[in-house]
């Protein structure tokens, strides 16, 4: 059972409180009638199912119930960093350190 | 390659086995193939076979990062049935199913298919009412589905539990006589034995590390870990693993790999005679021919290649198990495992060509991918020989989630298949 | 029946008698005797039947390793009869019942066992290689015996009249296993104030001290120190100890399961208990002290009745007071099955031969061998034991330079030890996927990269004395201290009579018959 | 040591759900005459009504039922100007309390949370079993589980499982 830190209620506590809610930073398209049908096939099916860093969504159902950010590895199942659902995925070592400390909390 | 029979058999014990050789030889990694298959599970295995057996191409290679089985064929709980809904599925599965009846001759190698019946229980009128679209559907197909009241489902196994009073009552149940179970090592020992008989070589113990184009966007070969190797034709049939393959042919798919477990007990004298399933509380048995209960449990929630899953889904697939079958309470679980599964949008596989030339793939079984290995490996051999789907596989293509012409078997999908 | 208890030893309450059944048999035992322990002290040796050939099974060792020695159990009334227990682990109460599994129709006279005779046509996956033609043969004839003769013990029938529990717990620190590396990281870490849970599947902590006791421990006997130390835990608020709890499976981010045993060992349970109690530990630093596991030796025979681990012989005598035969060969590659023999010999076992596959050992071991008496054959091997339902002698030959055998005697015995050395325990390691590497000089798997906060101690890190095992839980306990940001305060344990050794390892005895294993694979 | 923690379901209370922007939170607490609390998890009380929050934007009110109007009026007096969602769950939910030197063990049967951090006077809102719940510490040893009405039997019949399991001593 992983443990996740809740961006919102700012605690590490057991998946049984959250639900995983998919690949996270997957934007709706704007002007949905201009879309193509390839276009549509990739906002609606197409998934990074990467292995290694995932950047996806969980929701805090049983607890704050908001939807935030996260960003896991998929081999070792570690989670690198949580964030808020407006924030860009974190990049780069300054926000790797950042999320390490998150860890460690 | 000697023939196996009782004869054999016979003779080995007589002479103490002495001239016992390996069931397939270790081939050395050629530098230029007809075809390459990328994973050596079921699937895989099976396509090279019927790539040699029915369309002559035998300068076939088969690789796998690990070991001949080691994935998801070695990993699944063993259901064999094919009362899927839709007209699709059904020719599908029903012609696995055709396929397994007799593939222990065919293969020379017993593969010990088991047609001991799956049952599907109804907890709830929405169950009752599903199931039995199914096997009005089913029917019509061809496929056989009886409905049966909790009466009869208790006649055919009796360690069910029918009570009305019960947490999870049983309502009434579908049932697929054709359906079982088979030896999964045994399929993949039995294709890889038969295959190599024919020529085609098994590589095993060596990552594929990119999937190689040309000017013209053809696939040229594979880079692996001993080195680059010529093919003009490539199928992938990695199961968790296809979406990173892929991705280095610039290909990618609408799957995302899941955590799947399964459990077995210690083994027991024989008291389950059948397979069941329940979709609602989540969880499927049967009793192995060596004893052990095989239980299958759902996929964990979020994706993952770790191979590792929670013990919250263990605990509540084992609650359930309890629940329905009481008297299971005091066996003890003997061993539980995970494997990566490939799930697509619509729960149906993806089997057919890609926009590559000369790049095939067979993916997306979700959970439910050991059920149809012979007849998917059939008819990807078919595809790939040809360069033209089959009949049968012709509707499981990519393309499907740009058209929109789906084949959404999720409610067919047991607890994911 | 013969009386195979030795006076003043082992830890069983001699004055509570417990009263149980075996094959519908009535047999004596006392307090803290476990099935295995007290069928043994009643020259019990025969316990079971193997799975495919049906060759008759006792027990090779005295713990949850166990893989011959499973019965069913049954406390009576409906809904309470469990299979396939191990022996060596199920405490023994009044009006336990308990049978044999896997034979027709008795364990003594076995119709199966004509597969052991047919052992060279049933052959390693001999049903994948036949049984194809007929092909309508399949359904009707060779799947459903197939399937008749499948398991081992016989399910329940009727649904379980029992209730079960559950709880999530927190900790700091859990330890799982407590032996010298486990009691000595919770001695550390409990001193120093933090929050601890150490767990052991057994009923009583200590580990390998219950069984192979060093001198003394602190200028203590073994036991008062053993006995003071579980004391200053128990008493200590800020320490959980469980016993009887097994720890299952270890998952992500440090959580342990643990299932812990509540009333299988309680002749009355009170009204209302549940029977197990499921526990989902999450802790922040896991110290797994879980000893390493004695390796069997290959030879003609290993599975009779009769032949068991040293230590587990060893484990009979210490623990139990329990003589596990009056007349043992010893087979071994690896020092410590001789200091299992000299503790038997002092007990009053005849040790008929030591056999010693290296062609040289220690000084002290030959000099504490002569001083006892024992005939000892270094360079030598076990060939083949001889006997059907019990050993009764075995067969022994000079190991020659070519690998071969010669100058083969007979030896009488009612006992084979065997000792092929040791492994670490490192099942719940694995299941947090951290890798192993394999270590040359030992030719053991020791604990590589770590995914979980987890630190490994004792034996399961390839350390096989006490002492080693003390210092290196003290060390953990250290490691996991700094990691939780606490200052550790180190102890120390010192042992005197520390019996450190050494051995080799050996895949298969030298034999002079190659076709040994082909026949039985 | 013999078992000294009691079970026990409270009267009906009052009990809303406010929800509103973090802009409007100024205003609700002026309107309501205290202030709101800005932490989740963190409880204030202000004569009979407490206020819990439970999320960004939401927090759980509660006061004796007959002094419901002294939440719903005021609020609705600022809707206007202040817009927010407060919707009555008076009858939702059931109140148990679970009270005795036992009763952080007893509650970690069912609570996956790690419940010696949640401090007294903090509520939160999780899972005990498979019911979300919310979980207030009110005193050291007293918690109260605010629950679903169709799921209160689910939940005591798991509690007095519990009981019988701690009473027997093993």
């Amino acid at each position: 059972m992983l443990l996740i830190h809740c961006p919102y209620c700012k605690e590490k506590l057991p998946e049984l409180e959250f639900e995983y809610a998919g690949q996270a930073h997957i934007a709706r398209p704007l002007n949905p009638a201009e879309q193509s049908d390839a276009e549509w096939r990739d906002y609606l099916f197409i998934r990074s199912n990467v292995r290694g860093d995932h950047a996806e969504q969980w929701r805090h159902t049983h607890g704050c119930g908001r939807y935030f950010n996260a960003l896991r590895n998929t081999v070792s199942d570690k989670f690198i960093a949580t964030y808020e659902i407006e924030q860009p995925r974190p990049t780069g070592s300054e926000e790797g350190e950042k999320s390490n400390e998150q860890l460690e909390s | 390659m000697s023939k196996f029979s009782a004869v054999s058999l016979l003779k080995g014990a007589l002479t103490g086995y002495k001239n016992v050789e390996p069931q397939w030889p270790d081939a050395e990694l050629k530098s230029e193939y007809d075809v390459i298959i990328v994973g050596a599970g079921g699937h895989g295995l099976g396509a090279a076979y019927y790539l040699a057996k029915e369309h002559g191409i035998t300068n076939v290679a088969v690789i796998d990062k690990g070991w001949l089985g080691g994935g998801n064929t070695g990993r699944n709980t063993t259901i064999i049935r094919s009362n899927y809904l839709y007209d699709e599925s059904a020719r599908l599965y029903d012609h696995a199913v055709d396929l397994w009846d007799g593939l222990s001759q065919d293969l020379n190698y017993n593969v010990m298919f088991s047609q001991r019946g799956v049952m599907m229980l109804a907890h709830n009128v929405h169950d009752v009412q599903s199931f039995k679209r199914h096997i009005h559907a089913n029917r019509l197909n061809g496929v056989d589905n009886v409905w049966l009241t909790p009466e009869q489902a208790k006649e055919k196994c009796p360690p069910l539990n029918i009570s009305p009073s019960a947490r999870y009552p049983v309502m009434g149940a579908a049932f697929q006589q054709r359906g079982g179970t088979a030896r999964h090592d045994a399929v993949a020992w039995g294709y890889a034995r038969a295959a190599a008989a024919r020529g085609v070589d098994i590589i095993q113990n060596c990552p594929v590390l990119s999937i190689e184009r040309g000017p013209e966007g053809a696939v040229t070969g594979l880079q692996t870990a001993r080195g680059f190797v010529k093919a003009k034709k490539i199928a992938v049939s990695a199961a968790g693993g296809t979406s990173v393959v892929m991705d280095t042919a610039g290909v990618r798919l609408p799957l995302e790999s899941y955590p799947l477990q399964a459990l077995v007990s210690e083994p027991v004298k024989p008291i389950f005679p059948q397979v069941v399933m329940s979709n609602t509380v989540h969880a499927y048995i049967s009793q192995s021919d060596k004893g052990e209960l095989v239980i299958g449990s759902g996929t964990d929630q979020y994706v993952s290649y770790s191979q590792r899953g929670g013990l919250p889904l263990i605990e509540h697939t084992l609650a359930a198990i309890c629940e329905v079958f009481p008297i299971f309470r005091r066996i003890r679980m003997l061993r539980k495992w995970g494997g990566v599964v490939d799930v697509t949008p619509d729960r149906s596989p993806i089997l057919g060509k890609t926009p590559v030339q000369g790049l095939y793939l067979n993916c997306g079984w979700g959970t439910g991918g050991f059920k149809a290995t012979p007849g998917s490996a059939h008819v990807f051999a078919h595809t790939i020989a040809q360069d033209e789907p089959h009949p049968i596989n012709a509707p499981f293509t990519l393309e499907r989630f740009e058209t929109g012409r789906l084949i959404d078997e999720a409610a067919a999908a047991a607890v994911a298949h | 029946m013969s009386n195979l208890r030795v006076d003043g030893k082992g830890r069983i309450n001699r004055d509570k008698r417990i009263r149980f059944t075996f094959d519908g048999v009535s047999y004596e035992g006392f307090e803290g005797d476990t099935v295995a322990s007290a069928l043994l002290a009643n020259g019990v040796h025969l316990m079971g039947r193997s799975f495919k050939y049906h060759r008759p099974r006792g027990p090779v060792t005295a713990g949850s390793e166990e893989p011959n020695a499973l019965i069913g159990t049954s406390r009576g009334g409906a809904g309470r009869f469990e299979p396939n227990t191990r022996a060596t682990v199920q405490e023994i109460y009044e009006g336990l019942t308990t049978v044999s599994q896997n034979k027709w129709p008795s364990l003594n006279f076995d119709v199966g066992a004509i597969n052991d005779k047919l052992h060279k046509l049933f052959a390693a996956g001999f049903y994948y290689k036949t049984f194809m033609w007929p092909k309508s043969f399949w359904d009707k004839v060779y799947e459903p015996v197939i399937r008749a003769s499948a398991g081992l013990g016989v399910s329940p029938s009727e649904p379980d009249a029992d209730a079960y529990a559950s709880r999530y717990l927190y900790a700091e620190l859990l330890i799982v296993g407590a032996g010298p590396a486990g009691l000595a990281a919770a001695l550390t870490a409990a001193r120093n104030g933090t929050d601890v849970v150490l767990v052991d599947e057994n009923r009583e902590l200590g580990g390998s001290l219950l069984s192979e006791a060093p001198a003394s421990i602190d200028g203590k006997p073994t036991e008062t120190w053993l006995s003071e130390c579980i004391e200053e835990l128990s008493t200590l608020p800020n320490v959980r100890l469980m016993t009887r709890s097994v720890a299952i499976g270890y998952y992500h981010e440090n959580m342990v399961g643990v299932a812990e045993k509540l009333t299988d060992h309680l002749a009355y349970p009170p009204a209302g208990a549940p029977r197990e109690r499921m526990w989902r530990i999450r802790a922040k630093e896991v110290i797994l002290a879980q000893g390493a596991l004695e390796r069997p030796l290959v030879f003609d025979g290993n599975d009779r009745p009769g032949v068991m681990m040293a230590s587990a012989a060893q484990t009979y005598l210490n623990r139990y007071g329990v003589k596990v035969g009056t007349a043992a060969v010893v087979m071994t590659s690896h020092d410590s099955a001789w200091y299992a023999a000299f503790d038997l010999v002092d007990a009053g076992v005849t040790i008929a031969a030591l056999v010693d596959v290296r062609s040289s050992v220690g000084d002290h071991l030959l000099s504490e061998a002569q001083a006892r008496g024992i005939t000892v054959k270094t360079g030598h091997t076990v060939l083949s034991v001889a006997g059907k339902k019990r050993v009764s002698g075995v067969q022994v030959g000079r190991v020659t330079g070519d690998g071969k055998v010669s100058d083969i005697t007979s030896v009488s015995c009612d006992t084979v030890l065997m000792s092929g050395g040791w492994t670490p325990s490192l099942h719940l390691f694995s299941h947090t996927k951290g890798s192993l590497h394999w270590d040359e000089e030992n030719e053991v798997f020791l604990p590589g990269e770590k995914t979980e906060r987890c630190h490994i101690a004792g034996g399961g890190r390839g350390l096989w004395s006490q002492q080693a095992a003390f210092d290196d839980g003290v060390l953990a306990a250290e490691q996991a201290l700094t990691s939780l940001g606490q200052t550790a305060k180190t102890i120390s344990v010192d042992v005197d009579g520390d019996r450190a050794g050494s051995g080799i390892v050996m895949e298969e005895l030298p034999s002079n018959d190659d076709k040994l294993l082909a026949g039985h694979l | 040591m013999a078992f000294n923690t009691i079970v026990e379901t409270l009267p009906a209370m009052g009990r809303f759900s406010l929800r509103c922007k973090r802009e409007n939170t100024v205003a609700m607490s002026k309107a309501l005459g205290f202030e709101l609390p800005s932490t989740i998890s963190e409880l204030v009380r202000s004569g009979n009504v407490t206020a819990l929050k439970l999320g960004p934007d939401e927090w759980m009110l509660t006061c004796p039922m007959d002094e419901r109007a002294k939440i719903k009026e005021p609020l609705a007096a600022v809707y206007a100007d202040a817009v927010h969602s407060l919707t009555e769950v008076s009858s939702r939910e059931v109140s148990i309390r679970v009270s005795g030197p036992e009763a952080e063990e007893l509650l970690s049967t069912s609570c996956p949370r790690n419940l010696r951090e949640l401090t007294v006077g903090c509520g939160v809102r999780t899972v005990f079993d498979s019911v979300q719940v919310i979980l207030t510490r009110e005193e050291q040893n007293q918690f109260r589980l605010d629950v679903w009405r169709s799921f209160v039997p689910h939940v005591m019949g798991l509690l007095s499982v519990a009981t019988k399991e701690f009473e027997c001593g093993l």
